[in-house]
């Protein structure tokens, strides 16, 4: 239709939606209450199985089918990238090369940056059942720190450190692992996804039962998955530079 | 409701209304790291730890960075 | 306790081992032969079908409950997600393994150089489906809804050759995605308010709380997202552009199943959370004007296709409305008869939608106009072509015809007289859609038709989805055939109508669904219907709607010969269907301001009457 | 001043379905649809959030107590924000195949779909 009924359409649709959603939010508890049921069953049920943070247990433990469901988003996601960005015949990826070289001080930093992000990132998915982050978050932390290589060095060097069918299966395996888990708790307790390891002792590293484990499962699956998404990107950048010539 | 918390809120929307009426991909790409720098802020505020790692990492470094991949490759197409 | 028990484990291990096998075949897909990997893939199905079987007799007992993660109630409240297959939702999972595992043996020889990734998707497809409906929890139906979404948008683009796939597959994913954010803000504004997502906590928070507003937008917005995926007018323009362009099989999967998939997430949460709260006269109206209103445009977009996959796309529309009308009734036999027409539907249309491939493949187009005569060489094809065209206008005994029968009786006996009327125009219209597209395309029928409006989408520039095949194949015919005998089964078989009955009352017992799910209260599942069977009237509507088709089918064929008198009559009638069909201008612009304005109107619907 | 989150929530989400409404790129479409959905994660926060409550999360130091900001709707929100990035990569994927069929990512000379 003309841009014309398409603003009338969307202006009636927006005005109208708009004093919907402020009716709710009038008759909603006040921002900052203390109304908060779930919560008030969620932090004992965290702290009996010994998860001193208690998002990692609402995540890992309570809602785990959820986080199962958000995992298996996220691979058919970076799955999906895979299959509509996969070169056709005509079109093989080659990196230019001979591009900018970086600045020292980039190469100094990157270099040195590399190593500690990397560690941040490992810390992160170790330590998600005791302080905030998790699997999600040092996963994506993983993949994004890997690239310092590119952004230190060269492409190429970066292309050698990533073979990318290694990091397509480490996703597979790392939603494998996260499912494998639950059959185990189907295996001991009867029961999917249940946390049926020892919950060792409350605030330590060794604690939570399962959650540790199900957070290194979804920082395999999530870092492996980063970086095949945003090789995938790369590629069809470079794609285009080679069929144009044109510097990168 | 403290008052820090609403003035982020408001930044929040400003920053978000810059990104939607932003015409130019590129610019967009940028406005939209700043976007998750404040919606990380907002996070911290509401004193949700876990929601703003996740925010910093995903919504301000690989969201912004594969719009601009995308955005060069469909330049370099054009 | 009635929670453990080995039968309280089914629904995760379905689950879990699609997408095992979907990890395995993406790690190992690149080493297997393409054999191998097919046969995986449909052995994963296979067993995940046997499994719905086996979950269904067990739900025989009554509603099989899970709670995930060893999380049961104690004092009736648990902070754990729960699964809870009632008959009906496991019915639905059966039906989408056996659909899923159609589309799979069609593959087979149907596409030639896929990789692993496709049957992974498809395996990622059906555990997102089997999730969704046994589902028990509001923010849990929200992912698998979200994960169906994104598999889904990868398989509607899967072909990157064809030009309009990636379009089609951007513009659903746009849409479905804003209607899923809709969604959670319902759920979010629901939970502000009872701290609660499951939902036997939610029926049992809002029992006895007066109908305010935040109820009644709670209501609407969590259904959006269901609305969006049901393909319900004004949300529905997406559904046209994907399944014209998605792969053939995945057609089968998104009209067969997927889309009623929608119409049983607003049944489910207003039958367990919302039941005892808002009124059922308010939600009635807004569901049957729905219902009706898609129907209409449904019936008359498919009428007015030539290009074959969206002719049976806006026919799937059509019969959607018909559920949500049928639906709509909030009563036994209405739901019965939804239950049983989406049952015999996802038959027919699954068979009509392959046929549509084997078409492509052979003949290289599925425009009606430019394949006219073109099929008068096949010997098979051509007559269940007809026979599925029949049926869809409901001829007994399929199962097409008796949940339309089931569902005509349910809405005049709760007083709306409308309501066989618009069953039979409308499935009448589809029907007759098709019979035109059959008979053209492989008897030749009626006069070579010219090219008149070039504006139109025509089906002539759809790349062929796989090299010429100089013969249908055993494994792509095998499917059509066994999609038609089961919705034949459907229709023919009294037990499986009565079973259907039993279900759709268990299903609309919130209560009962709240007590068994949070207390362990034993539930035994309620007898049948005695309507839910074949009638005069029934019988007479049907074959009446078939005889509606036959004379429109045949009206279209031989419209060039038409007095002028006759034509000058659909002058008005013309400007209204240009307009109609300028609204659906493929631009994501318009359909999302159609979505907003979707929203605010359903809203209304519901709640100014309330007021 | 008790609604003004939700009420800048629900803003964010009209903004992102104005912002792809009247957008001439499919990528900016995109990114307004990502707006849109940073809507809905201001308003589950919102929801969730006590005054003068602390992070759900117990060190050595803070002993355990039902006074913490709600954890349920952070777990909900945190696999979202790294699950829709993915999502967000797979339309942008789609837009790069747009734009390599048809030459244009602006939904204007895109509406090929006609009828």
């Amino acid at each position: 239709m003309s841009r014309a009924v398409r603003w009338w359409v969307l202006g009636a649709g927006t005005a109208g939606v708009g004093l919907v959603l402020l009716l709710a939010f009038l008759q909603m508890p006040s921002f900052g209450s203390s109304h908060h049921p779930y919560r008030d069953a969620a932090v004992p049920a965290a702290v009996a199985h010994g998860t001193a943070n208690v998002v990692g247990s609402v995540t890992f433990d309570q809602r785990g089918i959820d986080t199962l469901g958000e995992e298996a988003i996220f691979f058919g996601s970076v799955l999906a990238v895979l299959v509509l960005l996969r070169p056709e015949d005509e079109e093989e990826p080659r990196p230019e090369e001979g591009s900018l070289a970086p600045l020292q001080s980039t190469r100094l930093f990157g270099y040195l940056l590399l190593p500690l992000s990397l560690i941040t990132g490992l810390d992160i998915v170790a330590h998600g059942h005791v302080t905030p982050g998790g699997g999600f978050q040092g996963g994506i932390m993983l993949a994004t720190a890997l690239h310092l290589v590119y952004v230190a060095g060269r492409y190429r060097s970066l292309e050698q450190l990533r073979p990318m069918p290694l990091f397509e299966s480490g996703e597979a395996a790392g939603v494998a692992a996260f499912t494998a888990l639950g059959f185990a708790g189907i295996a001991v307790t009867g029961s999917f996804l249940a946390n049926f390891l020892p919950y060792g002792t409350f605030g330590q590293i060794l604690s939570a039962g399962t959650v540790p484990l199900l957070n290194i499962a979804v920082g395999v699956a999530v870092g492996s998955g980063g970086i095949v998404l945003l090789g995938q990107f790369f590629t069809q950048v470079f794609l285009a530079d080679r069929e144009k010539g044109s510097g990168s | 409701m403290s008052v820090l918390i609403a003035v982020v809120l408001t930044l929040v929307l400003v920053c978000g209304a810059l990104v939607v009426f932003t015409g130019n991909v590129q610019r967009q790409a940028v406005t939209l790291s700043l976007y998750g720098l404040l919606m990380t802020l907002l996070f911290v505020l509401l004193s949700a730890p876990d929601v703003a790692l996740s925010q910093v990492v995903a919504g301000t470094a690989v969201v912004p960075l594969m719009v601009l991949l995308t955005y060069r490759k469909i330049r370099g197409l054009r | 306790m009635p929670w453990e028990g080995t039968a309280s484990s089914f629904a995760p291990v379905a689950i879990g081992v699609l997408l095992l096998v979907a990890c395995l075949l993406a790690a190992l897909g690149k080493l297997l032969p393409r054999w191998a990997v097919d046969a995986v893939a449909t052995v994963a199905v296979v067993g995940v079908v046997a499994l719905d079987v086996v979950l269904l007799r067990a739900t025989r007992a009554g509603r099989v409950v899970t709670w995930v993660g060893a999380w049961t109630p104690s004092r009736g409240s648990s902070v754990g997600i729960s699964l809870v297959a009632d008959r009906l939702g496991a019915g639905l999972a059966l039906l989408a393994g056996v659909l899923v595992l159609a589309a799979l043996v069609y593959s087979w020889r149907y596409f030639e150089d896929v990789g692993a990734h496709y049957q992974v998707l498809i395996l990622l497809f059906l555990a997102g489906m089997t999730g969704f409906v046994l589902s028990g929890d509001v923010f849990d139906m929200f992912v698998f809804f979200e994960l169906m979404g994104a598999v889904a948008y990868a398989l509607t683009g899967f072909l990157v050759e064809d030009d309009t796939a990636v379009q089609g597959a951007l513009n659903f994913a746009i849409i479905n995605s804003l209607g899923a954010y809709f969604t959670l803000t319902g759920i979010g504004i629901l939970y502000a308010r009872y701290g609660a997502l499951g939902l036997p906590q939610l029926g049992e928070a809002l029992a006895g709380q007066p109908p305010d507003a935040l109820l009644v937008i709670a209501f609407c917005l969590v259904c959006v997202g269901f609305l969006v995926k049901a393909a319900v007018v004004p949300f529905h323009f997406w559904t046209a552009d994907a399944e014209a362009v998605a792969p053939t099989p995945v057609c089968l999967l998104f009209s067969g199943v997927m889309v009623a998939l929608g119409v049983y997430g607003v049944d489910r949460v207003y039958s367990t959370v919302f039941g005892e709260v808002l009124p059922h006269d308010a939600v009635r109206r807004a569901l049957l004007v729905l219902g009706a209103l898609t129907a209409l445009v449904g019936a008359l977009m498919c009428f007015l296709q030539r290009h074959l996959k969206r002719l049976l796309a806006y026919s799937t529309i059509a019969h959607v409305g018909l559920f949500l009308a049928a639906a709509g009734t909030l009563d036994g036999p209405g739901t019965t008869g939804a239950a049983v027409y989406v049952l015999g539907h996802a038959g027919i249309k699954g068979a009509l939608f392959l046929i549509a491939g084997t078409v492509l493949s052979r003949y290289g187009s599925v425009d009606e106009v430019s394949l006219h005569g073109r099929g008068r060489d096949a010997r098979v094809m051509p007559w269940l072509a007809v026979v599925a065209g029949l049926a869809l206008a409901g001829l007994p005994p399929f199962g097409t015809g008796l949940g339309k029968a089931i569902s005509e009786e349910a809405l005049s006996a709760s007083g709306f007289r409308w309501g066989p009327v618009l069953f039979v125009l409308v499935s009448a219209l589809t029907g007759a859609a098709v019979l035109r597209a059959a008979c053209r395309i492989y008897f030749g029928l009626g006069p070579k038709p010219q090219d008149d409006d070039q504006d139109e989408a025509s089906g002539d520039e759809q790349d062929r989805e796989t090299p010429a095949l100089p013969r249908v194949r055993a494994t792509m015919l095998l499917p059509i055939a066994a999609l038609l005998i089961g919705a034949l089964a459907i229709g023919a078989v009294p037990a499986v109508a009565r079973g259907v009955s039993s279900a759709a009352r268990e299903f609309l017992d919130g209560q009962g669904y709240v007590q068994q799910a949070l207390h362990g209260a034993a539930a035994e599942p309620p007898a049948p219907l005695t309507e839910a069977a074949w009638t005069a009237t029934g019988v007479a509507l049907d074959v009446l709607s078939v005889l509606l088709a036959a004379g429109l089918a045949a009206l279209a064929l031989w419209k060039a010969q038409l007095p002028d008198r006759l034509r000058t009559v659909t002058r008005p009638m013309r400007s209204a269907v240009a307009a109609l069909r300028r609204a659906h201008s493929g631009h994501v612009g318009d359909y999302v301001a159609w979505l907003l304005l979707g929203i605010a109107a359903f809203t209304a619907l519901v709640g100014v009457p309330m007021i | 001043m008790s609604v003004y989150a939700y009420v800048v929530a629900g803003a964010l989400l009209l903004l992102g379905a104005i912002g792809i409404a009247r957008s001439r790129d499919l990528v900016h479409a995109v990114v307004c649809l990502s707006i849109s959905q940073s809507g809905t994660y201001v308003l589950l926060l919102a929801i969730g959030y006590q005054d003068g409550a602390p992070a759900p999360v117990f060190g050595s130091t803070s002993a355990p107590t039902t006074r913490v900001v709600d954890p349920v709707v952070q777990a909900l929100t945190l696999t979202d924000i790294v699950v829709s990035a993915t999502v967000t990569a797979l339309l942008l994927a789609l837009s790069i195949q747009i734009q390599k069929r048809h030459g244009t990512v602006d939904p204007d000379e895109l509406s090929a779909l006609e009828g």
